[in-house]
């Protein structure tokens, strides 16, 4: 081993699973180093290898998987693909540490926090039980969790999110390995949360001279950790350099794709609100097409294409499978397309008004005569909607979003307040009255999966409702109407004989925006419609919603945590917090001058693919979590977290007051930072 | 683990059968075994050697020969012939038990559940009360007191039974019921009607036909165990559990009490097979290699 | 096992058993333990059922006219704790078991106040003299015990004893006999245990210990027996009888009851239109195989009589049967399915009693029977029912046909002959004639035997052309029994088995 | 918690409550008459008697009469006496359920003490032999009729091969131990009577096997499939990649949490073992509660068949309650439920 050796360095591992459909090679000939110290980060869309990349190297993988023969794994020049299980046993958690995406699943439910801990010290032996306890309570507090001596006598499900991921850190560091391994350790987390344990992982790096190896989906989230940048696609790694030139200008044209698809928050969108998006999906593992295995969706796709490129250099330290980029072309910034004036937001009377909409869960009774618990889903909250606009409702995980917007469904009916449609109040309403209205409210639901009645045709799904509501004469004009709603989601006329789990996620929730459509309806919900997709299908279906608006004049409640992404389709933005509504604005406003603490923090705390923009930007971090809807804080419910609270704000809740027309904000400091 | 991922993938191909008899061919034995006894007891009158009432004091009891493959009972019958004929009320009072209690679990339990608060709590209370009482000693109790006879049993037997498919019908009918699909349907305004047998039944119908491959078996078994107690069917209608009475005082005739005990074990087997080989096939979670 | 030879085991179904007080008990089985703990005043000869034998009283006599009788009792009789037998003893259980009122004292209907003459002398009076006595007398129920002994553990015996009596619980585990055993615990459902009687007066037990073990089910007794766990089987059908043979350790005995089993018919057109008519009632008894039934299902092990009253009672006997007793023929059954109007058959519902009868069921049984009249187009179906129901619909005359057993508790004639007229005829909605009604009056009076043989006959002729009931077996019963032990003897009834008589094989 | 508790044990006491109802008016409807079928054919046509059995009983009040004096008898500690067997019910039960509780018990722990390991190891040896064997002995367990299997099992080994003891708790020739709770092998052991100790553990062999043979495939197939879950988890995979030894992850991780399901089903399987065992205890000659409540219900022994329901409601009820504290305490997320 000499000094120069990277710390891992990976050699043409080809991983493949065995199953009932064949072999899928989900990895196929990835090479990349870590040095020792370094931050190398990993992206690539769902499937595209990266999780198994990162199992392939600790041999951590699923029973029917195979890692293939020439396939090398060298860790300080020792290969682990060859090493015995006892050797390998010893490696993780010792040398090399490994963190998870899902922290809620990640600690065994049924252990004290405290043992979880500790095993891994133990196991690697070189710490007595209360040496190895002392440590972990050590580390606890150096991942930022109060009071640890007494966490860590509790159980998993008496943590949040955030607070295991942190557990998780330290179970990662406890013995000083000089190798994490982080697969999508923020996915799961909200934005502001997430920042948190971006941060703690780069000083951890810092600190420690541990290696990072971070997998992500999001650029920003690379951007914003990583020195260095692999991009997966369809097992196998399309580019890699230098996070800062990478992002800045791409070598593969999937690169450009995937930094092109997102909406970034430091800068405007365009005028006609679209993203670039490359059409399909990534392709079936079991069977890669031949040659350039992105050429199927490549808009730069060239004849030579046809023939597999191989990861070449194509700057210093820079590598690309491309053979468009090895000739020396340049792939240019997606030319934006002329604005389209977008109909005007009517003024006068709102489409829909909602006046201080409460709702509260009544939690079980634990014993007959124990105060019944409240959850506060909705405190409180004023919205108007008007006639073709479209409103942003932002919020982390919890805030109300959904409840909104299953409230103005009458999904469920509101604990107090009104919502008015049109003349309508729909909050008392009763069945008889809602009856008619309930074509003019339609709704599109977050899971694609779990939207579509899995035992339907798509025909059926789509023709169903417009024979209850009579919107239809006979099955053959049913049948010449759901042809055309396919199409008017970009799907085609066929696709009716099928049943909903022959489609993918973005092809679904095509098929469920079809259905909402299906009955003409004035008003749209869409709750997170985007957040379970991946990047590209996602700025599929953002374009999609953009063209049906402009072209039918919709009326648009957009549910998404992604700021970026509402800023993106929306006229207003609504932020959320326990409830409550912290802040209503344009678009426009709201990003050129957010007035509230917390959606300044919002803003800041979402990562840009850019590495240079990331590191001029202002970062506010929020500390903690969100409190319980339970029991909410008195006064501004805000103040737990907010940087600026006073004494003030304890006590008296902030009115959501107008500081200019059209921009509320509820904060006793608006403006002030 | 590092084999060569060739020769993996060459094994793989080469084993498709055995993969295939890995994940269906327990569940392809039993429906075998449960069509084969659907067949022989719809072609009973044809298959059978002789009549199953036939009395013959003078033959009693004959040991497996030719002429009488499995024997003869205490009166002289043909124990072949009968354990044919036995097949048709065997099958028949497991399928009609299990067949009619979940229809009726599923309408009571299916609704509660889509309904909620009063009715849910009232169907509730009442499959507690049946859950109160061990399952086969109320059957026993209620057949007791209404008579023998295959139609009586069964009753008994549907009196025990439909809770537990109310029970299952409830939680399925909860599991779909907060499913986004549903709140699209409340959502286009449908009746609770339509959601409920258009969309949530259809969904939950996977699991129940597993429970009811798999309780068919224990419906049989049940309703011969009440017979095996005297409490079946009326003589000289010849039932497997009733045989296996008959016999189990015989010591050397072992014959009389084996083989309806056996013709008992291998259709409630090839229920078992099938219906965990539906589960498999319904649930990808639970798929093998 | 060396303990064998001081322990007897009797393998015996005991679960009817509910309680072991002489004065109440009623079931089946206890009296197996009820003879060999105490004895009555007098007692019957295996072979004898119609002259009563000394026990407790060795000399007995008419007094007051014929209106009751006076017992000598055996001098130097000892109970188990070392008191002896006074007359006092003998007036306190006979008068317990008439002022208790439970069931056994049905039995009793004829005994009237029982009078002390001297310590040794006991005077019973007859609430009709025209009706026997002296066979009630042998029926355990008449047992007599220790009223010291009894009245220690609350025992009454004045009128108001069924309010205030309270020994039974003890009666239940223990005894206050003279019989050459004593009682020392019961479990029900597991066993009765018994030990030998120091005190006894005649030739004194063999074995220390007697254990009557509850076994219900005949297979395990039989592998019991086989095994020498049981010493005695009481309950094996005829096929696991059948398998004994040529087992080297195990023998079966035999010996003839008086019990028998009759298929009954109604007369009552409500219950049936037909069977009301006594040619398709004839028809009904010509065509079922008795043979076939005897050989077939109790391996032959069973006698027939003419009709109501067993063979051995009152002089009846086998040749009666074949003489005018029914027969399988099918010509005639045919012929008189013409005559009752419907020549191509009839039906009929028969219930039965889920349970085993003797060596077989009743299941069996009436499969066998319902084959045999399918022979001539007439279709009987069955019922099963449990015990309760069966019993309720019988006795509360809701029934077209049935079989029934019947024994009885001593020999005396008119326990059958009062019944067959009385309680049984109304079951099945039959009217008995004048004629035979006078007979079972004079039968019951006359004393002399030929002349009461006479007037029996005559009865049975009667029953026979009725067709009402009809005898289908009187079984032979049989146990099997461990080379272990020898000298085992069946009574009439043989749950009387003679337990005192057995002995350890040498 | 403590008032959790209270809740429960009141709703389940109003159920059995209910429970005898109902068996009380199932029991009214039938044809049959007790007294008729309890009486000797003598006594029975003797009107007399028939009227004073009939008072002894209560039988010839009215309906609700008879079962206010019911409950009220309940309320006083006392189930009635039985018709059939015509002592108390209490004594009754008390007699024939160490035998019932004693075979249970043992069926239960057999169940337990092989299922559970069976099953673990057919998850982590999946595919295997073992695996197939206890598939294999699952699906035989839950396939075969108790009643036959028994048949089949005293045939074998007591009639044929001769190696298991027969019917009945002990053997003929050894006396039972001393009764002090009514369990053999408890009581023997008090006794140090070790002889009979063992006597009465062979008896138990056989039809604990029967009797244990459904519960122990449901346990198996319940523990395997649980396994399999929580093998699919991800902090299994947490724990392998800290390095810990594949034992310590089956012991430490997956078993107490695969075991959550299974103490539920071990809760309702024991209370189906000791309300079940009719069958097996027919066969078997066994003493015990199945064969008295059989025999109450067909001889229709309402006080009988009222008390055993009462048992046997409780019973459930208790059963119910053990399960769900061990529940609590093998899953914090329960625990702290009910605690809050
Ligand atoms: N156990 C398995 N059996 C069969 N195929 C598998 C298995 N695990 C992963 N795969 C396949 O391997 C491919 C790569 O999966 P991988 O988990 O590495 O993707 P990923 O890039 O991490 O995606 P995500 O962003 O969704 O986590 C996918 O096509 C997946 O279906
Ligand atoms: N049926 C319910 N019963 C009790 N509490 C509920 C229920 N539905 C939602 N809640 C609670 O109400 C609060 C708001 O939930 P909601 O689903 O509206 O949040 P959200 O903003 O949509 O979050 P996410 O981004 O996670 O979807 C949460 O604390 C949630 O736990
Ligand atoms: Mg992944
Ligand atoms: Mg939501």
């Amino acid at each position: 081993m000499t000094d120069s050796a990277p710390l891992l360095e990976v050699r043409n591992l080809r991983t493949e699973f065995l199953t009932d459909a064949g072999p899928v090679r989900a990895v196929d000939g990835v090479s990349f180093e870590v040095e020792a110290g370094a931050t190398v980060g990993i992206v690539g869309e769902s499937g595209s290898g990266k999780s198994v990349t990162a199992l392939s190297i600790l041999r951590l993988l699923a029973e029917n998987a195979r890692i293939g023969d020439g396939s090398r794994i060298a860790f300080r020049g020792r290969d682990l693909a060859t090493l015995d299980e006892d050797e390998i046993r010893r490696l993780r958690g010792g040398e090399i540490a490994m963190i998870f995406q899902d922290p809620l699943t990640s600690l065994n439910p049924v252990l004290r926090i405290s043992k979880q801990l500790v095993e891994g010290m133990l196991a690697h032996g070189r710490q007595s039980q209360a040496e190895a306890l002392r440590h972990g309570i050590d580390l606890l507090a150096r991942m930022g969790i109060n009071a640890p001596e007494r966490a860590v006598s509790g159980y998993p499900h008496e943590f949040s999110g955030g607070m295991r991921q942190r557990v998780m850190l330290a179970m990662g560091f406890a013995n000083n390995p000089s190798l994490l391994i982080a697969d999508e350790p923020t996915t799961a987390l909200d934005v502001t949360i997430q920042a948190q344990i971006l941060d703690l992982l780069k000083t951890l790096n810092r600190e420690f001279g541990t290696a990072v190896l971070l997998i992500s989906h999001d650029l920003g989230v690379i951007a914003n950790v990583c020195e260095r940048v692999l991009v997966m696609y369809a097992g196998e790694v399309v580019e890699e350099g230098p996070a800062e030139a990478l992002l800045a200008e791409p070598r593969h044209p999937y690169t450009w794709a995937l930094l092109n698809a997102v909406p970034r928050l430091d800068q405007e969108p365009p005028a006609d609100k679209r993203l670039t998006a490359i059409e399909g999906a990534p392709p079936d593992p079991s069977e890669p097409p031949s040659g350039c295995r992105f050429r199927p969706r490549c808009p730069f796709a060239v004849e030579r294409c046809g023939e597999h490129p191989d990861l070449l250099p194509v700057a210093e330290g820079r590598k690309a499978r491309c053979w468009v980029t090895q000739a020396g072309e340049r792939l240019l910034k997606p030319s934006t397309a002329a604005a389209v004036s977008a109909p005007a937001a009517e003024a006068g009377q709102p489409m829909l008004s909602l006046r201080n909409v409460v709702k509260h869960y009544p939690l079980r009774r634990d014993a007959l005569f124990s105060p019944r618990k409240v959850v506060h889903a909705v405190d409180g909250v004023d919205l108007d909607i008007g006639r073709g606009e479209t409103v942003g409702l932002v919020g982390e995980s919890g805030s109300g979003k959904s409840t909104i917007a299953r409230l103005i469904t009458r999904i469920q009916k509101p604990t107090a307040g009104s919502i008015r449609f049109g003349d309508i109040d729909l909050a008392t309403a009763d069945r008889s009255v809602l009856r008619p209205l309930r074509r003019r409210i339609q709704m599109i639901f977050q899971d694609p999966y779990a939207s579509l009645n899995p035992r339907m045709t798509v025909g059926q799904i789509l023709s169903e409702p417009l024979r209850f509501h009579r919107l239809v004469r006979g099955p053959e004009e049913a049948k010449a109407r759901v042809g055309e709603l396919l199409e008017m989601v970009g799907l085609s006329a066929r696709a009716a004989e099928r049943y909903p789990h022959e489609f993918s996620g973005g092809q679904r929730q095509r098929i469920g925006t079809a259905r909402a459509l299906a009955v003409e309806p004035e008003l749209i919900i869409a709750d997170e419609p985007i957040s379970a997709l991946d990047v590209n299908i996602r700025a599929q279906i953002i374009n999609l919603f953009v063209g049906l608006q402009q072209r039918l004049g919709l009326t648009f409640l957009f549910i998404a945590h992604d700021l970026a992404v509402v800023r993106q389709v929306s006229d207003r933005i609504v932020v959320l917090y326990l409830g409550k509504v912290m802040e209503v604005a344009t678009a426009r406003d709201l990003f050129a001058e957010p007035l509230h603490p917390y959606t300044r923090s919002l803003i800041s705390a979402a990562p840009i693919p850019d590495v240079a923009a990331e590191r001029k930007r202002e970062h506010i971090r929020l500390a903690g979590e969100p409190p319980s809807p339970v029991a909410p804080p008195s006064g501004c419910r805000f103040r737990t977290r907010c940087p600026v609270a006073q004494g003030i704000c304890a006590e008296i809740e902030p009115p959501l007051a107008e500081y200019r027309p059209g921009h509320r904000a509820a904060c006793h400091f608006s403006g002030q930072a | 683990m590092s084999q060569a991922a060739d020769s993996a993938a060459e094994a793989w191909h080469a084993d498709r059968f055995g993969r295939w008899r890995r994940r269906f061919g327990l569940a392809a034995f039993g429906a075998a075994v449960v069509l084969m006894w659907i067949a022989i007891a719809i072609l009973a009158p044809v298959i059978a050697p002789y009549p199953f009432e036939a009395v013959d004091v003078t033959k009693r009891l004959l040991a497996p020969s030719a002429q009488h493959w499995l024997g003869t009972d205490a009166l002289g019958r043909d124990v072949l012939s009968r354990l044919i004929w036995g097949s048709r009320i065997s099958l028949f009072a497991g399928i009609v038990v299990v067949a009619i209690g979940a229809a009726l679990g599923v309408l009571i339990g299916g609704v509660a559940a889509y309904a909620g608060g009063r009715a849910e709590e009232l169907m509730m209370r009442a499959t507690d009360l049946v859950l109160c009482f061990p399952p086969i000693i109320l059957a026993m109790a209620i057949a007791a007191a209404l008579g023998i006879g295959v139609r009586n049993t069964m009753i008994a037997m549907l009196v025990v039974w439909w809770p537990k498919f109310a029970r299952l019908a409830r939680s399925l009918v909860l599991v779909q019921r907060s499913q986004e699909y549903v709140e699209a349907a409340v959502v286009m305004g449908y009746g609770s009607g339509r959601i409920l047998f258009r969309h949530i039944v259809p969904n939950a119908v996977g699991p129940l036909v597993v429970l009811v491959t798999l309780d068919v078996g224990q419906a049989i078994i049940t309703f011969a165990g009440l017979s095996f107690l005297g409490l079946g069917v009326v003589p000289p209608m010849p039932e497997w559990g009733a045989m296996v009475s008959e016999g189990r005082e015989l010591v050397d005739q072992w014959w009389v009490a084996t083989f309806p005990g056996l013709a008992i074990l291998s259709v409630v087997v090839g229920f078992n097979f099938l219906g965990d080989g539906i589960r498999d096939w319904l649930d990808p979670k639970s798929r093998r290699r | 096992y060396a303990q064998k030879k001081t322990t007897l085991v009797v393998g015996l179904d005991i679960s009817d058993g509910r309680n072991y007080d002489p004065a109440r008990s009623a079931d089946l089985t206890p009296p197996l333990t009820m003879g060999a703990v105490s004895e009555t005043l007098l007692t019957l000869a295996t072979n004898d059922l119609v002259n009563v034998k000394p026990s407790l009283a060795t000399n007995w006599t008419l007094v007051n006219n014929g209106a009751a009788w006076r017992f000598t009792l055996r001098p130097g009789v000892k109970f188990w704790n070392g008191d002896t037998l006074t007359a006092e003893d003998v007036k306190f259980s006979l008068d317990r078991l008439v002022n208790v009122k439970d069931q056994p004292a049905t039995y009793a209907s004829n005994m009237g106040p029982v009078t002390i003459i001297d310590p040794m002398t006991v005077e019973i009076a007859m609430k009709n003299p025209k009706e026997p006595l002296l066979l009630d007398l042998t029926a355990p129920s008449f047992a007599i015990y220790s009223a010291k002994m009894a009245k220690a553990q609350g025992a009454v015996s004045e009128p108001g004893a069924d309010q205030n009596d309270k020994a039974t619980p003890w009666f239940n585990m223990n005894s206050a006999g003279t019989g050459p055993y004593r009682m020392v615990g019961w479990e029900r459902n597991v066993s009765v245990t018994m030990q030998k009687n120091p005190n006894y007066w005649g030739t004194p037990a063999e074995f220390e210990r007697v254990i009557v073990r509850h076994i219900a089910d005949g297979a395990a007794q039989l592998l019991a027996v086989r095994r020498g766990d049981v010493d005695i089987a009481m309950n094996l059908s005829a096929e696991q009888l059948d398998s004994l043979k040529g087992s080297a350790d195990v023998s079966v005995i035999q010996g003839a009851s008086t019990d028998t089993l009759y298929f009954v018919m109604t007369s009552n057109p409500e219950m049936n239109a037909v069977l009301a008519k006594k040619e398709a009632r004839q028809a009904v008894a010509s065509a079922i195989d008795y043979d076939g039934l005897i050989k077939g299902l109790v391996g032959g092990f069973a006698e027939r009589s003419p009709n109501f009253l067993p063979n051995g009672i009152a002089g009846t006997t086998a040749e009666q049967t074949k003489e005018f007793g029914w027969k399988e023929d099918l010509t005639k059954a045919k012929a008189l399915l013409a005559a009752a109007g419907v020549p191509n058959g009839f039906e009929f519902e028969l219930i039965y009693p889920n349970a085993a009868y003797f060596s077989t069921s009743y299941q069996l049984m009436t499969q066998k029977i319902q084959s045999d009249l399918a022979r001539v187009g007439i279709k009987m179906t069955l019922k099963p029912m449990d015990n309760v129901n069966w019993r309720a619909q019988f006795n509360g005359a809701k029934s077209q046909a049935t079989t029934a057993p019947w024994n009885s508790p001593s020999p005396n004639p008119y326990l059958w002959t009062g019944a067959s007229v009385q309680r049984v005829a109304v079951r099945m909605g039959w009217k008995p004639s004048q004629e035979i009604l006078d007979l079972v009056a004079q039968g019951a009076a006359e004393n002399d035997v030929a002349k009461q043989k006479a007037i029996y006959e005559k009865y049975q002729r009667i029953l026979v052309d009725n067709a009402n009931y009809v005898t289908l077996m009187q079984p032979i019963y049989r146990v099997a029994v461990h080379k272990n032990i020898t000298n085992v003897k069946l009574t009439p009834n043989v749950w009387k088995m003679e337990l005192a008589q057995i002995k350890p094989a040498s | 918690m403590f008032r959790y508790l209270v809740m429960r044990v009141a709703g389940m006491a109003v159920m059995a409550l209910l429970a005898t109802l109902v068996v009380f008016l199932i029991a009214n409807q039938v044809p049959g008459d007790p007294v008729l079928a309890q009486l000797g054919d003598l006594a029975a046509s003797d009107p007399n008697m028939v009227a004073r059995y009939r008072a002894r009983w209560g039988l010839d009040r009215p309906l609700s009469e008879q079962y206010w004096i019911f409950l009220k008898g309940i309320f006083n500690g006392d189930l009635g006496v039985s018709i059939s067997t015509q002592r108390p019910v209490l004594d009754d039960i008390r007699q024939y359920a160490p035998a019932t509780v004693e075979l249970a018990t043992v069926a239960f722990l057999l169940s337990i003490a092989v299922g559970i390991p069976l099953g673990v190891l057919a998850a982590i040896r999946r595919d295997t032999w073992i695996d197939n064997l206890a598939r294999f002995i699952s699906l035989a367990g839950v396939s075969s009729p108790t009643f036959w299997l028994a048949f089949i099992m005293l045939a074998l080994f007591y009639g044929g091969l001769q190696i298991a003891p027969g019917p009945g708790r002990i053997d003929l020739s050894v006396i039972s131990p001393q009764t002090v709770t009514g369990l053999y092998l408890i009581d023997a052991a008090i006794a140090r009577d070790w002889e009979a100790w063992r006597n009465a553990a062979g008896h138990l062999v056989l039809p604990s096997i029967v009797l244990a043979s459904g519960t122990l495939g449901l346990i198996t197939r319940t523990t395997r499939a649980s396994m399999l879950e929580a093998m699919t988890q991800d902090y299994v995979r947490v724990a392998r990649a800290k390095g810990l030894r594949e034992r310590k992850i089956v012991i430490g991780h997956l078993l107490p949490n695969a075991l959550i399901p299974v103490v539920t089903l071990g809760g309702l399987a024991y209370a189906v073992l000791l309300t079940g065992a009719v069958m097996t205890e027919t066969i078997f000659s066994w003493p015990g509660l199945g064969r008295y409540t059989f025999r109450s219900a067909v001889a229709l022994d309402f006080p009988g068949i009222m008390g055993i329901t009462l048992v046997v409601a409780a019973v459930y009820l208790v059963i119910n309650l053990l399960t769900d504290l061990s529940y609590a305490l093998l899953d914090p997320r329960v625990a702290r439920e009910r605690a809050e």
